[in-house]
């Protein structure tokens, strides 16, 4: 079953299949408020293909990526102000939460939003300049370990605070109540469903990207830089540019998840790009399994799921169930759901090596 | 995936024209009609909002038990906004769409209020919002039954002037409420001469306050206006207390501390300290000793009421009464019937502002006594008309905005 | 210039709490290695310790003396129950163990909200300790002395048992290598669990300490965690003494930081300021060196 | 003193040694001698308890310890030198000493009696043993086994990475303590000379398996070679 | 093809104070086995770290003229410095096979990284098959025995372009046999490359050694053909222990008899 997969013809039935899922029977099956929901659990597990290539593969254990999330979510949501703006009162007019907050003149870096080009744009290239800069600067000084995953954390924390207090960003409340995208108007339905469309589309690039990642001797050296990076300098590379590719991709891939959030939920705000939500993203993919491929999308999907069923039936319960599965799943089921499906599968000598940084 | 997208880019209308709003599936045929509660039962906001949970429900209780809403018992879809305002916004749109519900009552934080706004009205669809909060919105899809700023910052403001304070330092919670707040006494103080010494803001959450009651300290202001939110309250008046201030040197003034909050904050700490609300457990008046009386029934007699579950309560029953006016759960319907609708409710009568959806309400200005509770030292001739966009105040003139 | 006077000694106090939050981290995390994100749930255990001895107790003085010892047991016992039924299948998986203690911390604290409530209870400050003592014409709140002097003991105490006895030996020995510290003779189940009960007995202490300023509510350790983890890191794993002056240094920094700017900018710069100072010192400000290429 | 009978233990669900009978009688040195990853290590691992026992027995003092934790074998007189210059790395070369030497009587003259052996080490006491050089730390780790006063000492190439001089004072002192008796030494050595010359038995594994065993008389050089060479 | 492949002048390295290295010359030419003795705790291995950029030093190390001091590790490496570690570190949860088309690559350009390999390099399947782990293509590194570690890592060095190879203790724990193999595995390679090998087995340095040099607390005590150092008085006294020789050969006999 893996094996076949693991070929080229298997490769393309699996995404044929997953698009036909998708793309057929998901939009036939589910009303239009579910639809909404799945599409903002597809951003979820955007990101969390992301997480599996950095955390998974390279052994960084990002707990940061609220931080690149809400860059490509917020970039997106001031474009869509400033569209909403326009629409209401004249080109370079104030968005609305703006007049509120007691702002009456645009912010210089808030007039190119205007352009959908240079917002898309923006949304491909700073968060993920920003992981680049990062990365050089963290991983060059050989930061790894325990002390990457502080840092990250500590990352998404002061990133949220500092939102908060940028009342121009729309501080705590965030941005909110947009009515357009790119021209389209969110609350037609057939446009929402297109939302969904897109997010559906941009995870199977987004998967495709990563499978071609992993496959690819990139990806074998990112497994030798997460379990012995020094080795891997004696071998003339340079660890660091490594880790880098996978940080920044994914941060790539956060970013453009946010940037879909935001018009699919219509709000982004600091509580969804803080420390709690950060590991939230980590979560999904420590449930599907980190070292697989599509164990953090299954992951990712299914905890969003949870969440949402587990919480209309029973509110408070809900917080131990999602303790309870972080504490089952990781101390009983390291490899995640993926690996339940490898074991019961066959039974086969599994090397036993102590797991170097996973 | 792009063909996908072509074709559906095809349909969708494009900005500007008309969508046809999504069909309301509220189904009024049966006994019963469904409304929505929803509040934060988890994460750091449960705290303040699974009160607000039980004052909805006991007046449910109440109505149902007086015969329903034109003759139909209510009944209660609740869900868990976890704190979150996407979760707000996400769980709104359920109790609309996937419930049926006929109005929602919720909400705390501006920005979980802030996140539900777009949903109700593409909905279009109705939220009660029982707290008090900054002003400058109204929409035709809320209704605000806690106080807006003129009902309670300014009047907390009058008082200060009126007992002779001519400096303040404001402190606040880093988020919109605090903020705007203090645009607004920024305004009133400059109009009225009084000196703003310092404004300082603090993380939600925070509990680090030594730097900020030093600067308190240091700047000799004859008052605090206190605009912080949960814990920090509690880190703060300990500090306050403890580098030697005190209620008759430095009053505090808050207007985010009601009965619950006291007991986590410690009387000794915070005893003679005032706050402004419009309502308190010991207001005296029929209605209040009849819905205490009934709500400790109902959850004990250790629990205490606060001006947001009061304002919560007389949601309910402000739905009911318009809906009974109307006769009708239509949305539209509602929103016409509205103006002029009132309750006899435990802070005094309310009456429902048509045009701008908020209720008149009495200021109250009360102080921390040693047992707990909040007494009234002074209150308003009568209640106030809303004033959320602050029209008539000159000297906010700044501040106002267009809806 | 008061103000100034008054800073910094708001920052040594800041720090002296970070200090007492993040020892028992130094041990469980710089030590063991362990990312215990439930170590601000055992704080909060602390703190509630405090508030139910003081219920029981009732004379607010008396109840702080005994709920310290109590906190320290309460919160070791929480840790020994965790290090057994979880921590000890994961020390070969250090980054694993963040995760299952999320999940630790995030079941704990709504225990806490089962069973006192979610809003914040009270527990009264002494009367010895109430109000503050004049020093250089700025008012020191006498509680934040009293966690001065409660974090300089228990670093002193901390360190001595690490450097010179023979417990502390063992410690070390244990989390530098488990299986050859069984070929020495040594209990590595023993240590490993001692060494948990102390840090997170720490934790308990630090929470009932910490009653005296801030609030008692199931949300209160997550306040400290963050910060405290920080401490251990820019102080370099497992030092003491990097954490004490790290915890000294980010409160006096965010103390003045903060008296010219805001709460939350100097949160920011906080983070900031670490990770300029990782490119200098990447593995802390002390470090124990090794040829290994780990 | 040890027995091994039908032993059979590996990684994860792997064996790696299958079914061993070994023994080491009081007093006795017996060489276990195979080419790399014949399982040497594996069998060492297992009979001081760091890896499971997957069937068969291991006797000390005539009472099984199959499930015994590696500190109560080693409270019971097994010490072992593992393969590959270990030492606490964050501890001091002292410390690392005196880990073992605490709570004895005479610590402090079991240290010195090592000092004496290994006299490189006494000006290197005070630096941080994860500093010191391959055959330091190889020293020392063989000074901490002694230190615990062993009756059975397991060695697992004891003399790899150390300067030639030093070797011979090691193997001379090993065959000094066995043969002043109360010692016995489980060794594993690739130096065919050495083993040969201080045990008194030998034991060649293959895969896994005992290849040939036997008295270290005459001949036994050509035997092990023969069972070595395959 | 005996041309010089690595000179380096007056190395000293300094650990607070404790000169591990003090003043250390050594050449390195193409074409020879080079070893390293000394006491233990002498600096052999302090000299390795230097010039592959692990240990900070004064003094000077060029490779083909290029001056080597103050570079980072990798770039040291590429310029076609490899070495092996006293402890064998490889990539344990990947193949053999992984491990050497990795220590191949390091000149690849990120577009050939960033494709699947379709199979592997003729180089890594020759050198497989001179380390003996042809059979072990597909296991894991981390489960093969540690001798078998130490040829795979040799293998790393082979398959890429390193022609100063550096290896600290290559034999440790091999038995006569494997030393053996190793010895000669290390005298083909050293035909055009330049080897440097650490060791303290002497047997092994007399069979296979071109050159040896002595390090003895930090500096070089002698330098020479193996039987200069050998008869060097004082390098019997700190290192070989006079009777050494004469015992070990007294034993062997013994045994066979
Ligand atoms: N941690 C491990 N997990 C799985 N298999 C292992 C592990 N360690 C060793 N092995 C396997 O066990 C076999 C025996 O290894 P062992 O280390 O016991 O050999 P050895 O005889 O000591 O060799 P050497 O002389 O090289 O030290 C090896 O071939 C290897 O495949
Ligand atoms: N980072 C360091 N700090 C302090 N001393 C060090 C450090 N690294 C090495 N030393 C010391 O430097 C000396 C030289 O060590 P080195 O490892 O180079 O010896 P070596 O010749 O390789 O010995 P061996 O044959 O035992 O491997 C030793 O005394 C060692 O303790
Ligand atoms: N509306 C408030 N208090 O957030
Ligand atoms: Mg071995
Ligand atoms: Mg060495």
């Amino acid at each position: 079953m893996s094996k076949f997969f693991a070929t080229r013809a298997g490769t393309w039935t699996g995404f044929a299949a997953a698009a036909l899922v998708l793309f057929g029977a998901a939009p036939l099956l589910l009303s239009g408020f579910r639809l909404g929901l799945l599409a903002q659990f597809l951003c979820y597990a955007i990101v969390a293909v992301g997480i599996g290539l950095a955390w998974g593969r390279g052994g960084m254990l990002t707990l940061g990526q609220g931080v690149f999330f809400g860059m490509g979510a917020y970039l997106m949501a001031m474009h869509m102000k400033m569209a909403d703006a326009e629409f209401r009162n004249g080109a370079g007019s104030v968005p609305d939460f703006m007049e509120l907050a007691g702002i009456r003149e645009l912010p210089a870096y808030w007039a190119p939003f205007a352009s959908p080009v240079f917002t898309i744009a923006a949304i491909l290239i700073v968060p993920t300049a920003f992981a680049v800069l990062l990365g050089f600067a963290v991983f060059k000084r050989r930061v790894k370990g325990a002390y990457f995953a502080i840092l990250s954390q500590a990352l998404a924390g002061a990133f949220a605070i500092l939102l908060i207090g940028q009342q121009s960003m729309g501080g705590f409340n965030g941005l909110s109540r947009f009515r357009y995208f790119f021209g389209y108007n969110l609350d037609d339905p057939i446009n929402q469903q297109m939302l969904y469309f897109i997010a559906a589309g941009v995870l199977l690039v987004v998967v495709a990207v990563a499978l071609q990642l992993r496959r690819s001797r990139y990806g074998e050296l990112l497994v030798a830089v997460r379990d012995a990076e020094e080795r891997v300098r004696f071998l003339g590379y340079d660890a660091a540019n490594i880790k880098v590719v996978a940080y920044a991709a994914a941060a790539l891939f956060a970013a453009i998840a946010g940037a879909i959030f935001v018009p699919v939920v219509g709000i982004i705000s600091p509580a969804s790009i803080g420390i709690v939500p950060s590991i939230m993203f980590i979560l999904g993919v420590a449930i599907g399994g980190r070292a697989s491929l599509i164990g953090p999308v299954v992951g990712a999907l299914a905890v969003a799921w949870a969440q949402t069923a587990l919480s209309e039936q029973f509110p408070s319960a809900w917080t131990y169930a999602q303790g309870l599965l972080f504490i089952v799943v990781i101390a009983l089921l390291p490899g995640g759901i993926a690996s339940v499906a490898a074991a019961t599968k066959r039974f086969r000598k599994e090397p036993v090596i102590a797991e170097a940084a996973a | 995936a792009v063909t996908a997208l072509a074709l559906t880019a095809g349909c969708g209308s494009r900005a500007g024209e008309e969508t046809e709003a999504a069909k309301s599936c509220v189904d009024t045929s049966g006994d019963t009609i469904k409304v929505g509660a929803l509040n934060s039962l988890s994460g750091t906001m449960s705290i303040s909002e699974t009160t607000v949970r039980d004052a909805i429900y006991l007046a449910v209780e109440e109505i149902n038990a007086a015969g329903g809403v034109q003759g139909k018992q209510i009944e209660i879809v609740a869900e868990d906004g976890a704190s979150e305002p996407t979760v707000f916004a996400e769980k709104a749109e359920k109790l609309i769409r996937e419930d049926c519900v006929a109005a929602v009552f919720g909400g705390w934080t501006s920005a979980s209020r802030k996140a539900m706004l777009p949903v109700f009205e593409d909905n279009d669809s109705l939220l009660y919002y029982p707290v008090q909060y900054e002003g400058l919105e109204a929409s035709e899809n809320i209704f605000y039954t806690g106080a807006t700023t003129n009902q309670q910052i300014i009047p907390a403001l009058d008082y200060l002037a009126e007992t002779g304070v001519k400096s303040l330092y404001l402190v606040g919670s880093d988020y919109v409420f605090p903020r705007t707040a203090n645009a607004i006494i920024n305004a009133y103080a400059a109009d009225k001469g009084i000196e703003i010494l310092g404004e300082d803001y603090a993380q939600l959450g925070s509990v680090e306050f030594s730097t900020i009651v030093n600067q308190v300290s240091a700047s000799g202001a004859d008052a605090v206006f206190n605009t912080l939110n949960g814990d920090s309250n509690v880190a703060f008046f300990r500090e306050y207390a403890n580098v030697g201030l005190t209620a008759e040197e430095m009053p505090v003034m808050s207007v985010s501390i009601a009965e619950e909050e006291v007991g986590g904050i410690g009387v000794e700490n915070i005893e003679g300290q005032l706050a402004a609300w419009n309502y308190y457990q010991t207001v005296e008046s029929p209605e209040n000793t009849t819905f205490v009386e009934a709500f400790k029934a109902e959850y004990g007699a250790e629990r205490v009421t606060s001006d947001p579950m009061e304002a919560a309560y007389n949601s309910v029953y402000l739905w009911a009464a318009t809906a009974e006016k109307a006769a009708s759960f239509a949305v539209e319907d509602i929103q016409a019937s509205a103006d002029g609708v009132s309750f006899a409710s435990p802070e005094g009568t309310v009456v429902i502002d048509g045009d701008n959806h908020h209720v008149t309400k009495t200021a109250r200005i009360g102080e921390i006594s040693a047992d707990g509770l909040l007494y009234t030292v002074w209150e308003s001739e009568g209640a106030i008309e809303p004033d959320p966009f602050l029209e008539g105040y000159d000297w906010a003139a700044d501040l106002q905005v267009t809806e | 210039m008061d103000l100034l006077v008054g800073q910094l000694f708001t920052g040594l106090s800041t720090g002296s709490i970070l200090l007492l939050a993040a020892l028992g981290l130094s041990l469980t995390f710089g030590q063991m290695g362990v990312i215990n994100m439930a170590h601000g749930e055992f704080i909060m255990a602390g703190c509630y310790t405090a508030y139910v001895t003081q219920q029981v107790v009732g004379d607010a003085g008396v109840s702080l003396l005994i709920a310290l010892p109590v906190g320290f047991l309460v919160g070791g016992l929480m840790g020994l129950v965790l290090e057994w039924l979880l921590i000890r299948h994961l020390y070969h998986r250090p980054l694993d163990t963040l995760l299952v203690t999320f999940g630790v911390g995030l079941v704990l604290q709504q225990v806490a909200r089962d069973v006192f409530g979610a809003p914040a209870v009270n527990v009264t400050v002494p009367e010895f300790l109430r109000g503050g003592v004049d020093l250089l014409g700025t008012a020191v709140p006498k509680t934040r002395l009293f966690i001065l002097a409660l974090a300089i003991v228990a670093v002193t105490v901390v360190t001595l048992v690490l450097r010179f006895t023979p417990a502390g030996r063992r410690i070390r020995a244990v989390v530098g290598n488990r299986d050859l510290a069984e070929t020495a003779g040594i209990s590595s189940r023993a240590v490993d669990a001692g060494t948990f009960f102390i840090g997170s007995g720490l934790a308990g202490v630090a929470g009932v300490a910490l009653t005296l300023i801030g609030s008692t509510s199931p949300t209160t350790g997550q306040s400290y965690l963050v910060d405290a983890f920080l401490v251990v890191v820019a102080g370099g794993m497992g030092r003491i003494k990097g954490a004490v002056v790290a915890a000294v240094a980010l409160g006096t920094f965010q103390a003045v930081f903060e008296t010219y700017s805001t709460a939350s900018l100097a949160k920011v710069g906080v983070f900031v300021v670490i990770v300029v100072f990782l490119q200098l010192r990447p593995q802390g400000l002390f470090t124990l060196r090794t040829r290994s290429l780990a | 003193m040890l027995r091994l009978r039908n032993l059979t233990c590996g990684y994860g669900r792997s064996a790696v040694v299958h079914g061993i009978d070994l023994e080491v009688g009081t007093d006795e040195v017996v060489a276990v001698m195979g080419h790399n990853g014949a399982g040497k290590t594996t069998l060492l691992r297992a009979v001081v308890g760091l890896i499971p026992v997957m069937s068969g027995t291991i006797e000390l003092d005539g009472e099984q310890i199959n499930r015994n934790p590696t500190n109560k074998r080693v409270k019971a007189g097994m010490a072992y030198v593992p393969q590959g210059q270990q030492c606490f790395a964050h501890l001091t070369a002292g410390e690392n000493l005196r880990l073992v030497a605490d709570g004895r009587k005479n610590g402090k003259a079991l240290i010195d009696a090592q000092l004496d052996l290994f006299p490189a080490l006494q000006t290197l006491l005070g630096r941080q043993a994860g500093l010191l050089s391959g055959g330091q730390r190889q020293q020392l780790a063989i000074a901490r086994a002694l230190i615990t006063e062993p009756r059975l000492l397991i060695l697992d190439e004891p003399t790899e990475g150390i300067q030639p001089n030093v070797v011979a004072e090691i193997e001379s002192t090993i065959v000094d303590l066995s043969s002043r008796g109360g010692l016995s030494v489980l060794l594993v050595e690739q130096h065919l000379g050495f083993a040969l010359q201080a045990a008194s038995r030998y034991s060649v594994l293959r895969s896994g398996r005992v290849a040939s065993s036997g008295g270290t008389g005459a001949g036994a050089a050509v035997r092990v070679r023969e069972a070595m060479a395959i | 093809m005996n041309t010089t492949a690595l000179t380096c002048t007056g190395i000293e390295v300094d650990f607070d104070g404790f000169k591990a290295v003090n003043g250390v010359d050594l050449e390195l030419d193409r074409g020879e086995v080079h070893f390293l003795i000394g006491p233990n705790g002498a600096g052999k291995t302090t000299l390795v770290d230097a010039i592959t950029g692990l240990a900070r030093y004064s003094g000077s190390v060029v490779k083909d003229g290029t001056e080597l001091r103050g570079k980072k590790v990798h770039h040291i490496a590429r310029k076609g410095i490899g070495r092996t570690f006293q402890t064998a570190t490889v990539f344990e949860n990947l193949t053999v096979a992984q491990n050497l088309d990795i220590a191949a690559g390091s000149g690849r350009s990120p577009w050939a990284l960033l494709r699947r390999r379709r199979h592997l390099p003729d180089t890594v399947v020759t050198v497989m098959e001179q380390i003996g782990l042809k059979d072990q293509a597909e296991t894991p590194a981390g489960i093969l025995a540690h001798g078998q570690k130490q040829w795979l890592e040799i293998g790393m060095l082979l398959v890429g372009d390193a022609d100063v190879l550096l290896l600290d203790e290559p034999i440790a724990g091999m038995g006569a046999e494997e030393r053996e193999t190793t010895g000669r595995l290390l005298h083909d390679i050293a035909h055009d490359r330049a080897v440097a090998v650490v060791e303290h087995d002497m047997d092994f340095m007399r069979a296979f050694a071109s050159r040896v040099t002595v390090l003895h607390a930090g500096a070089v005590l002698a330098s020479g053909s193996v039987d200069e150092v050998s008869n060097h008085p004082r390098v019997q006294e700190v290192y070989l222990g006079t009777t050494h020789q004469e015992q070990e050969q007294e034993r062997a006999d013994a045994a066979t008899a």
